[in-house]
C-alpha cells in the first residue's frame, strides 16, 4: 500500500519534470526523445498502479510508435523551434491557471486515492464480474445476478477488502465529504454484517470465474465493451486512411528506391534476420494470450508492426514491398476491422445480438465466448499492425522523395 | 433470415461501418461513389424504419443491448423520439449529400484517392450516427473521435487542395481534441462519482443518491462537459475553428458538415444536460441556463454582423451557421417546452436549409470556380435554379413564413415569451432574422439585379446531379415550413421527454 | 490515505494537463503543439488509472494457480478505467498521426511550421483575395460614374 | 347557414395560376397581357360572387360557429385558414376591381416606356395580387402574417424593377423597413398573442377577454401588445415608419398606383383595422383604457405628412406623402373605436383607393407622354392632356374630400364619429388637413390649366433634378427629342384613368354596396 504511494509520488514528480522539459526545450529532436522518456516513465506509473495492459500499450505507443512518428515528421519539417520573443505567454498562463484551479476544485469531493469504498469499486463493475457468462453449470448464455443480489457483497468475493478494518484516519475525510454524508460512499464495513454473509451464498465459489476469462481487462475490452473496441480499431483504420489520403502521392513506376543503407552491417543483418521470426511469434503470442495475461490485439499488433519495420529498415522498403505490396497493406488495414465487425455480424446472423459471442457456441460448443474474443483480438492486431506499417511507409516514402 | 426490425439500431451503425471499410476496395471512378450512395441510402432507409418503430412503440423508446450484455454493464443503444429524429436527419442529409458529392468530388479531389475519400466520408457519417444512437457515455467519446478524425481528414482535402484547408483542419484538430478531452474528463468525473457509464444509470444514480448533485466533482464535471461540448458544436465564443473549416473544405464536405456535424454536437449537449444531469440540475441548480442564453444571444448578434461583412460566400454561410446554432442553443437553454421544441425543430430545419444553401454554393463553385460575392453577379439568369435554391434557403434563414425557418422561430419566440423576463431574448431571435435578411439579400441583389462582371464567361445551369439533391433539401425546407405537423409533433414529444428527464 | 496524499495523483494529473494546455496555447511551433496535446491527454489517462486503484489491490488478472486450481487473490484494481484508457491511448496516437501528417503537408505548402508565420501568410492570402475584389469594385464604380457622366454630358448636348 | 368557402380559395389560386401562365407566355407579349387581363376579370368575377354571403342578414349569427376553411395545419394547432368577413370583402373587392383597370394601364405604360423584364413584372404583379387576396380573406392572424410577408416579398422585385443603384437602394429601404417592423414587432406580437390566448382567430370583440378577465394578461401588457401591432404593421406607414413609401416611388408607375396607393398600403391599414376590430376588440380597448395614443400619433402623421407634401416638387413624391397622410385617416378612424368610426375606416379604405389610383395614373400618363416628373414642369399641361388632368382634378377633389367624390363620403362618416366621440383634436386635424390637402393639390391643377406652357425651359436641368426617381437616363434623352410635341398618353392608359375617375364620382352616388358592407361590419361590433 504505502509502497505504491511512495513509488507513485516519486515517479509522478519525475514525470512532471519531464513534461516541463518537453515543453520548454527548443530542440525538437530532444523534445521528441523526451516524449519517449516520458512515456516510459508513464508506463512505470501504470505498472505501479497495476495497470499492466495500459503500461504495455503506453510503452508500445508512447515509447515506440509516437517517437517514430515524431522523428519521421521532424525529418521533413524542422529541427528547432523558432526562438520565442516572450518568455511566458501570459494569456496561456492565465487560461491554464484558471482551468487548473477549476479541476483542482473538483478533486476535493473525490473519493480518496485507493479508497475501496469509492462508488466505482462497489457499484457496477463488481456486479458485472459476479455475472455468469458462457457455459456455467450446464446453462448457456449470460445471467444477471440473482434477485436480491447485493452488489456490495462482492467485496467478500473481492477477498481482502472486507477483512481489512477501516483505519479511522483514512476514513476521516469522509465525514467532511458531502458524498459520504449522503451515503454514496458506504461508511460501514460490509460483509461483517450477518445479512451480507447470507447474501454471500449467491456468489460463486472463489475458484470459478463465472465463465469470464482470467484477464478481466480483456474480458471487459473484448466482451462487455467489445463494441467500443471495435470503434477503437476503426479509429486506427481511419487514421491510416487519412494518412494515405493526405500524404500518398501517385507512385512513379521505376523510381529508384534508395538502397537499404544498413544492409552492409553484417551484425545487424544477421541478428535482425534471426530475431524477426521471434518478434513475430511474440506478437502473435501477445495477441492470443491476451485473455490470460496482459496484452492483446493492440499491443501484439504494434509488436508485429515493429518486426516489419525492422525488416524494412535493414533490408530496404523494396524488400518489404515484395513481402507485402502496398495495395495488400491497404486491404489488410481494412481486413482487421472487417474481421472484428464480421464476428459481430456473425453473431447477429446466428440469431443473437450484435457481438453476442455466446452464439458462437454453435460453432465451437462451450467456447464461443473465447472464440469470439480471440477473433476480435486478431482483428485488432491485423489492423493495428498494418496501419502502423502504413504510417511508417508513408513517412519513409516522404523521406525518399 | 435476420429480423432487420429487431436489429435496426445496431444495423444503422454497423452497415455503414463495414461498408465504409469495403469502400477502399471499390477501385476508382464512379464505383466508390455508387457504393457510398448505396450505403447511405440503406442507412436512410433504416433510420426511417427506426423512426416508425419508435413512434409505434408504447414506451416511445427502443433499446438494444449490444452483445446481449445487460445495459448496466455492457453498451446499450437507446433510441427515443429525439435521437430517432436526429438519426433521420443525419441519415437523410447524409444520403442526399452523398448523391450530390459525385461531381464536386470529381472536380476537387485527386482521382487516385477517391475511394479513400468516400471511405472516410462514410465513416464520418457512421461516427455521427453512432454518437446519436448510443446510450453509453464512453461510447459517445469513441464515436466522437471517429467522426472528428474523419472530419479533420475530409476538411484537409480542401477545395482544390487549397493550403488554407490544412491549417483549418489542424486548428480544428487541436481545438477539437481539447474539446474531446474535456468531454472525456467530464465522463471520467461522472463515472468516478456514479460508478457507471450507462447514461440512464448515471441519471438514476445522480437522482437517487441524495446530495450527490451538490458535490464539487459533479459540478466540475458539468462545467467541463459543457465547455467540451461547446467546442464540438461550435457554440459562440468557442466557434473559432468553424468558419475556416467550412470555408476551405471541399464543397460537398461543407454541405455535409453544416447539415450534420454541429447538429450531432448539439444532440450530445441534449443528452448530457437533460438525460444525464436532468433539467432540474442543469437549469435549476446551475447558472448554465443564463450562461448559455448569453452566449447564444451574443453569438446570434455578433456572427450575424460578421456574416454581413464577408465577401467569401462560404465564409458568410459559415458564420451564419454559428449564428443559427445560437438559436438552437438559445432554445434548449430556455429549458421550457416550446424553447426545446424550437431547438429540436431548428436542428432539422437548419440542416435542410443550410445543407441546400451550401449545395447551391457548391454548384456555383463547380461552374465558376469561385464563391465570392462578385462571382454570383448576374447568375440569377444564368443559373436560375441554383440561385433560386439559395434564395429560398436564405428566406428560411430569415424565418420567412411558409419556410422551415419560420417554424423554428415560431416555437423559439414562444419559448422566450414563456420564460419570465424573456422579452429581450425574443428580440434577439427576431433581430437575428433581420441580420439574416441583410446577408442573404446581398446575394439576392447581386444575383438578380446586377450584371455579371465584364469579361466573365457565361456559365450554364448546374448539372442535374447537383440540382436534384439541392432541391430535395430546399423542397423539404418548404414542405416542412408549410406542413410542420410532423416536425412539430416530434419536437414536442422530444421536448416533453427531455423535460421529464427520461429519454 | 489521508490528507493531501489522498488526492495527490489527482493534482498531478491536473498539473500534467495544464502543462500540456499551456504548450498548446503558448507554443507557436505546430509540432510542439501536437506534443503538448499528447501531454494534455496523458494527464487524463493518469486520472482514470488513479481512479481504478484500490488499497492493497493487485492487477485485475484473476488467476494464480495454487495446488492445480485457479484461485482469486483479491482485491483487484478496477479493470474498467484500464479498458477505457486503452481505447483513449489508441485514439490519442491516431490523432497524433493525423496531426503530424497535416503538419508535413503544411510544411510543404507554407514552408514553415510556426503558427504565427502561417497565420501571417493566411491573412496575406485573404487580403489579396479581398483587395482583388475591392479593386474590381472600385473599377466598377469608376466605370459606372464615367458612364453616368458621359450620359449626362450627352444629354446636355442634346438639349 | 352553410358557408361555401371555396371562392376565397379560388380568389387566391386564380392570380397564382395567372402568374404561371404569364410566365409561360412570356415570349408572346400580346398573349401575356391578354392573360393578365383575363385573370384580373376572372378574379373580379369570383370576388363579386362572394359578396351576397357576407351581406346575408344572419351573417354574424353563423359567423362564430362556421368553421374556417382550413388549408393546412402548419404547426400543431396553428392553421393556415381562410374566413370571409365584411372588412376583408371590401378590401378584396377594391383590389380585384382596380387590378383590371391597372392591368390595362400597365400595358400602355410598360410598352410606352419600353421597360425591360416585363414578364417578371406581370408575374410578380399577379403574385402580389394573390397575396392580397390571401390577406383579405385570412382566417387568423397567422395566415394574415403569412400573406403580409408574401406581399412584401412579391412586391420587392417590382420596386427594384429598374435594377439601377438608385432603385436597389430604395428597394432595400422598402424591404428593410417592412421586414424589420413585421418581424420585430408584428411577429413578436402575434406569437405573444398566441402565448397568452392560444387563439389567433378573428373574433368580433377580440380574443383577449378571457386572459384579461383571469388576470393572466394585465392592461399594460395589452397596451404593449397594441403598440407592437401598430408599429409592426409597417405597411400602414404610421410615422416614423413611413419612409419606405416615398422610397418605393422609384418603381414603375403602375406599381406605385396599384400597390402603393391601393394594395400594399391598404393591406397595412386593413390589417390595422382588422387587428383593432377582431383581435383586440374596440370594447376591450376602451374598457382597459389602451390605445388612445394612436389617435394622436395618427393625427400627427396626417398633419406632418401633408405638410411635407406641400414642399415636394416631384409629383409622385408629393402623392406618396399624400398617401401617408390619407392612410392615417383610416388609422385615426379605427382608433376612435366607435362603431361609426370603424365604418368610416372601412369606407375610407375604399374611397381613397379610387381617388389615389387616379392621381397616380395621371402622374404616369404625364411621364409617359411628356416625360415630366416635377410639379414645376407641369405648366399648361392641362391643355395638352385634358383627359389626364381632368381625371387628376377629380382625384384631387376626392383627396380633399369635396362632393361629388368618394372622399366626401368617408370624410363625412369620420367627422360624424369624431363629433360623437367628442374628440375635438380629431375634428381639428381633419379640418386642418383638408386645408393642407387643398394647399398641395390645387396649385397643380392651377398650373396645369391656367399657366402657359413653357417654351424656353432647359429640360436638361430638370432631368438632373429628378432625384433619380425615373433614373434611366435613356428615357430622358428620349424625352428631349419629343419635348413640346406630346399629346395624350397611349389610349389604354387614358381609358384606365378615365374609368377610375368615373368610379371616384360613381362611388359618391352609388355607395350602397360599400356602405352595406361597412354596416355589416358595424353590426358585428355590437354585442
Amino acid at each position: 500500500m504505502t509502497s505504491v504511494v511512495l513509488i507513485d509520488t516519486v515517479l509522478l514528480l519525475l514525470v512532471t519534470v519531464t513534461a516541463i522539459a518537453i515543453i520548454e526545450v527548443r530542440n525538437l529532436y530532444t523534445s521528441a526523445m523526451l516524449t519517449s522518456v516520458y512515456s516510459l516513465l508513464m508506463a512505470l506509473v501504470w505498472v505501479n498502479m497495476h495497470s499492466m495492459d495500459v503500461a504495455f500499450t503506453e510503452a508500445a505507443v508512447g515509447g515506440g510508435i509516437s517517437t517514430i512518428l515524431l522523428i519521421g515528421t521532424l525529418v521533413h519539417t524542422a529541427r528547432e523551434e523558432k526562438p520565442l520573443k516572450v518568455r511566458v505567454h501570459w494569456k496561456a498562463a492565465v487560461v491554464t491557471a484558471l482551468t487548473g484551479a477549476a479541476l483542482i476544485y473538483g478533486t476535493f469531493d473525490m473519493p480518496r486515492f485507493g479508497d475501496p469504498k469509492a462508488p466505482i469499486h462497489h457499484f457496477r463493475v463488481p456486479e458485472m464480474m459476479a455475472q455468469t457468462v458462457g457455459f456455467v453449470n450446464g446453462t448457456k448464455g449470460k445471467q444477471a445476478p440473482p434477485e436480491g443480489f447485493d452488489a456490495r457483497a462482492y467485496r467478500s468475493f473481492n477477498g481482502a477488502v472486507t477483512s481489512v478494518p477501516d483505519d479511522p484516519k483514512d476514513t476521516a475525510w469522509r465525514e467532511t465529504s458531502v458524498l459520504a454524508q449522503h451515503g454514496i460512499i458506504v461508511p460501514e464495513v460490509l460483509g461483517s454484517h450477518p445479512q451480507h454473509a447470507e447474501a454471500g451464498h449467491h456468489l460463486h465459489p472463489p475458484d470459478d470465474f463465472n465463465g469470464h476469462v482470467p484477464n478481466s481487462v480483456t474480458s471487459l475490452l473484448a466482451a462487455y465493451r467489445g463494441y467500443d473496441t471495435m470503434f477503437e480499431t476503426t479509429v486506427i483504420f481511419t487514421a491510416g486512411v487519412s494518412l494515405i489520403m493526405l500524404l500518398r502521392r501517385p507512385r512513379r513506376e521505376g523510381q529508384a528506391q534508395k538502397s537499404a543503407p544498413l544492409l552492409d552491417q553484417t551484425i545487424l543483418r544477421v541478428v535482425s534476420k534471426m530475431s524477426i521470426p521471434f518478434i513475430l511469434l511474440f506478437g502473435l503470442y501477445v495477441i492470443t494470450h491476451g485473455e490470460l495475461g496482459p496484452g492483446g490485439g493492440f499491443q501484439g499488433g504494434v509488436v508485429i508492426a515493429c518486426a516489419f519495420i525492422l525488416y524494412a529498415l535493414i533490408f530496404g522498403r523494396p524488400a518489404l514491398y515484395r513481402v507485402l505490396p502496398p495495395p495488400v497493406i491497404d486491404m489488410l488495414t481494412g481486413l482487421g476491422v472487417l474481421v472484428y465487425s464480421g464476428t459481430g455480424a456473425a453473431c447477429l446472423l446466428l440469431g443473437g445480438k450484435f457481438l453476442d459471442y455466446s452464439m458462437l457456441d454453435t460453432v465451437s460448443p462451450g467456447e464461443g465466448e473465447a472464440l469470439g474474443m480471440t477473433l476480435v483480438e486478431y482483428g485488432v492486431g491485423i489492423t493495428v499492425s498494418m496501419v502502423m506499417l502504413n504510417i511508417f511507409n508513408q513517412l519513409a516514402e516522404e523521406e525518399s522523395r | 433470415m435476420v429480423d432487420v426490425q429487431a436489429h435496426l439500431p445496431v444495423l444503422i451503425v454497423t452497415v455503414p461501418l463495414i461498408g465504409g471499410i469495403l469502400t477502399i476496395a471499390t477501385g476508382r471512378g464512379w464505383k466508390p461513389w455508387a457504393w457510398a450512395t448505396f450505403l447511405t441510402g440503406t442507412v436512410f432507409y433504416f433510420t426511417i424504419r427506426l423512426m416508425m418503430q419508435v413512434l409505434a412503440s408504447k414506451t416511445g423508446m427502443v433499446s438494444y443491448e449490444l452483445g446481449n450484455w445487460p445495459r448496466q454493464w455492457g453498451i446499450e443503444y437507446r433510441v427515443d423520439a429525439l435521437n430517432a429524429f436526429i438519426l433521420l436527419i443525419v441519415g437523410g442529409v447524409g444520403f442526399i449529400t452523398t448523391i450530390y458529392a459525385k461531381l464536386s468530388v470529381e472536380k476537387e479531389i485527386p482521382a487516385d484517392r477517391v475511394n479513400f475519400f468516400y471511405a472516410v466520408w462514410v465513416l464520418a457519417i457512421t461516427g455521427l450516427l453512432g454518437i446519436t444512437v448510443t446510450g453509453d457515455a464512453f461510447n459517445v467519446y469513441v464515436l466522437l473521435e471517429i467522426s472528428s478524425l474523419t472530419v479533420y481528414a475530409l476538411i484537409a482535402m480542401g477545395k482544390d487542395m487549397h493550403r488554407g484547408a490544412l491549417t483549418a483542419s489542424l486548428r480544428y484538430l487541436i481545438l477539437g481534441s481539447v474539446g474531446a478531452s474535456f468531454i472525456l474528463l467530464g465522463i471520467g468525473y461522472l463515472m468516478m462519482i456514479t460508478g457507471t457509464l450507462n447514461m440512464q444509470d448515471m441519471h438514476d444514480r445522480l437522482m437517487s443518491v441524495p446530495g450527490i448533485l451538490e458535490s464539487r466533482t459533479v459540478l466540475v464535471a458539468f462545467a467541463f462537459l459543457l465547455a467540451g461540448l461547446g467546442m464540438k458544436m461550435a457554440m459562440f465564443p468557442l466557434h473559432m475553428w468553424l468558419p475556416r473549416a467550412y470555408t476551405y473544405a471541399p464543397s460537398a464536405v461543407s454541405a455535409l458538415l453544416a447539415a450534420t456535424a454541429t447538429k450531432v454536437g448539439v444532440y450530445m449537449a441534449f443528452r448530457f444536460l437533460f438525460t444525464i444531469f436532468g433539467v432540474g440540475f442543469s437549469f435549476g441548480m446551475m447558472p448554465s441556463g443564463l450562461v448559455l442564453l448569453l452566449c447564444a444571444s451574443a453569438g446570434i448578434l455578433v456572427t450575424g454582423v460578421t456574416a454581413i461583412r464577408q465577401t467569401n460566400l462560404k465564409r458568410m454561410l459559415a458564420y451564419s451557421s454559428v449564428g443559427q446554432l445560437g438559436y438552437i442553443v438559445l432554445g434548449f437553454a430556455l429549458a421550457n417546452l416550446h424553447g426545446i421544441a424550437g431547438s429540436v425543430a431548428h436542428i432539422f430545419n437548419h440542416a435542410v436549409m443550410k445543407g441546400g444553401m451550401f449545395m447551391a454554393l457548391g454548384a456555383v463553385v463547380y461552374r465558376t470556380g469561385r464563391c465570392d460575392i462578385r462571382s454570383v453577379r448576374g447568375l440569377g439568369k444564368q443559373m436560375p435554379l441554383t440561385l433560386a435554391a439559395f434564395t429560398v434557403g436564405g428566406l428560411g434563414l430569415i424565418g420567412f413564413p411558409l419556410t422551415a425557418g419560420f417554424i423554428s422561430k415560431w416555437y423559439l419566440v414562444q419559448g422566450c415569451l414563456e420564460r419570465p423576463g424573456g422579452w429581450p431574448l425574443a428580440a434577439v431571435v427576431l433581430i437575428g432574422s433581420l441580420l439574416a435578411v441583410v446577408y442573404t439579400w446581398r446575394v439576392v441583389e447581386a444575383a438578380y439585379f446586377q450584371e455579371p462582371d465584364p469579361g466573365t464567361p457565361p456559365v450554364e445551369e448546374a448539372p442535374l446531379m447537383m440540382l436534384i439533391p439541392m432541391w430535395t433539401l430546399i423542397g423539404a425546407s418548404i414542405y416542412f415550413g408549410i406542413n410542420a405537423t410532423f416536425t412539430g409533433h416530434i419536437a414536442l414529444t422530444a421536448a416533453r421527454s427531455l423535460l421529464g428527464g427520461a429519454p | 490515505m489521508t490528507g493531501v496524499l489522498g488526492i495527490y495523483n489527482y493534482w498531478i494529473y491536473v498539473i500534467l494537463m495544464m502543462i500540456g494546455l499551456y504548450g498548446v496555447i503558448a507554443k507557436p511551433n505546430l509540432i510542439k503543439q501536437a506534443i503538448a496535446l499528447g501531454l494534455f491527454q496523458t494527464g487524463i489517462f493518469l486520472y482514470y488509472i488513479s481512479m481504478a486503484v484500490i488499497d492493497g489491490g493487485t492487477a485485475p488478472v484473476w488467476t494464480t494457480v495454487q495446488d492445480g486450481a485457479q484461485k482469486f487473490q483479491g482485491p483487484y484494481d478496477n479493470p474498467l478505467p484500464h479498458v477505457l484508457i486503452l481505447t483513449a491511448i489508441v485514439v490519442s496516437v491516431s490523432v497524433l498521426a493525423v496531426a503530424l501528417a497535416l503538419i508535413i503537408n503544411i510544411k510543404r505548402r507554407y514552408g514553415t511550421i510556426e503558427a504565427d508565420e502561417i497565420e501571417a501568410m493566411d491573412i496575406a492570402d485573404r487580403l489579396a483575395e479581398f483587395h482583388a475584389g475591392a479593386a474590381a469594385d472600385a473599377v466598377d464604380e469608376a466605370a459606372a460614374e464615367g458612364h453616368g457622366l458621359e450620359h449626362a454630358h450627352g444629354g446636355h448636348h442634346h438639349g | 347557414m352553410t358557408f361555401d368557402l371555396s371562392p376565397p380559395l379560388l380568389a387566391i389560386y386564380i392570380p397564382l395560376i395567372g402568374a404561371l401562365l404569364i410566365a409561360l407566355a412570356g415570349r408572346w407579349a400580346n398573349l401575356r397581357e391578354g392573360i393578365t387581363l383575363g385573370t384580373a376579370a376572372a378574379l373580379f368575377y369570383t370576388v363579386i360572387g362572394i359578396v351576397p354571403r357576407v351581406l346575408a342578414p344572419d351573417f354574424w349569427a353563423g359567423y362564430a360557429k362556421a368553421p374556417p376553411l382550413r388549408l393546412i395545419e402548419v404547426v400543431p394547432n396553428v392553421f393556415l385558414e381562410l374566413k370571409v368577413e365584411p372588412l376583408g370583402m371590401i378590401f378584396a373587392l377594391i383590389a380585384s376591381a382596380l387590378w383590371i383597370l391597372n392591368s390595362l394601364y400597365s400595358i400602355g405604360y410598360m410598352r410606352g416606356n419600353q421597360e425591360r423584364h416585363q414578364t417578371r413584372f406581370y408575374v410578380c404583379f399577379a403574385l402580389a395580387i394573390s397575396s392580397v387576396m390571401g390577406l383579405a380573406f385570412a382566417g387568423n392572424l397567422f395566415t394574415l402574417f403569412v400573406f403580409y410577408e408574401m406581399l412584401t416579398l412579391t412586391t420587392y422585385p417590382l420596386v427594384a424593377h429598374k435594377g439601377t443603384a438608385e432603385a436597389l437602394r430604395s428597394a432595400r429601404t422598402y424591404l428593410g423597413i417592412l421586414v424589420v417592423t413585421s418581424v420585430c414587432f408584428l411577429l413578436a406580437g402575434i406569437i405573444a398573442t398566441y402565448a397568452y390566448t392560444h387563439d389567433l382567430s378573428f373574433k368580433p370583440g377580440g380574443v383577449f377577454t378571457k386572459a384579461l378577465a383571469s388576470g393572466e394578461l394585465s392592461a399594460p401588457v395589452l397596451g404593449t401588445l397594441f403598440l407592437l401591432y401598430m408599429y409592426g404593421i409597417g405597411k400602414a406607414a404610421l410615422m416614423p415608419m413611413h419612409r419606405w413609401l416615398p422610397a418605393a416611388m422609384v418603381a414603375p408607375t403602375p406599381v406605385s398606383a396599384l400597390l402603393h396607393a391601393v394594395a400594399v398600403v391598404k393591406a397595412g391599414v386593413f390589417t390595422v383595422v382588422k387587428v383593432i376590430v377582431y383581435t383586440f376588440g374596440p370594447l376591450t380597448l376602451i374598457k382597459y383604457h389602451q390605445g388612445s395614443w394612436l389617435i394622436y400619433v395618427a393625427g400627427a402623421t396626417i398633419l406632418i405628412a401633408s405638410f411635407i407634401a406641400l414642399f415636394q416638387d416631384n409629383l409622385k413624391r408629393r402623392l406618396a406623402y399624400s398617401t401617408v397622410s390619407q392612410l392615417s385617416y383610416v388609422i385615426i378612424a379605427a382608433a376612435l373605436l366607435s362603431p361609426i368610426s370603424i365604418m368610416a375606416a372601412a369606407l375610407h379604405i375604399a374611397a381613397h383607393a379610387f381617388g389615389k389610383i387616379t392621381l397616380f395614373f395621371a402622374a404616369g400618363s404625364i411621364y409617359t407622354a411628356a416625360h415630366k416628373t416635377e410639379v414645376s414642369q407641369l405648366d399648361g399641361i392641362g391643355r395638352r392632356m385634358p383627359f389626364t388632368m381632368g381625371a387628376f382634378t377629380i382625384g384631387a377633389l376626392s383627396m380633399i374630400g369635396l362632393p361629388p367624390t368618394a372622399g366626401f363620403i368617408s370624410k363625412w362618416y369620420l367627422l360624424t364619429a369624431a363629433w360623437e366621440t367628442e374628440y375635438a383634436f380629431v375634428v381639428g386635424v381633419i379640418i386642418l388637413s383638408t386645408l393642407l390637402n387643398a394647399g398641395y393639390f390645387l396649385p397643380i391643377i392651377y398650373r396645369a390649366f391656367f399657366r402657359p406652357s413653357p417654351r424656353a425651359a432647359n429640360p436638361g436641368r430638370h432631368a438632373s433634378s429628378t432625384d433619380g426617381l425615373f433614373g434611366d437616363e435613356d428615357d430622358h434623352s428620349h424625352a428631349h427629342g419629343h419635348h413640346g410635341e406630346h399629346g395624350e398618353a397611349p389610349w389604354p392608359m387614358v381609358l384606365a384613368l378615365c374609368c377610375t375617375a368615373a368610379a371616384t364620382i360613381a362611388f359618391f352616388f352609388y355607395s350602397d354596396l360599400a356602405i352595406d358592407l361597412a354596416t355589416q361590419l358595424r353590426k358585428g361590433l355590437l354585442p
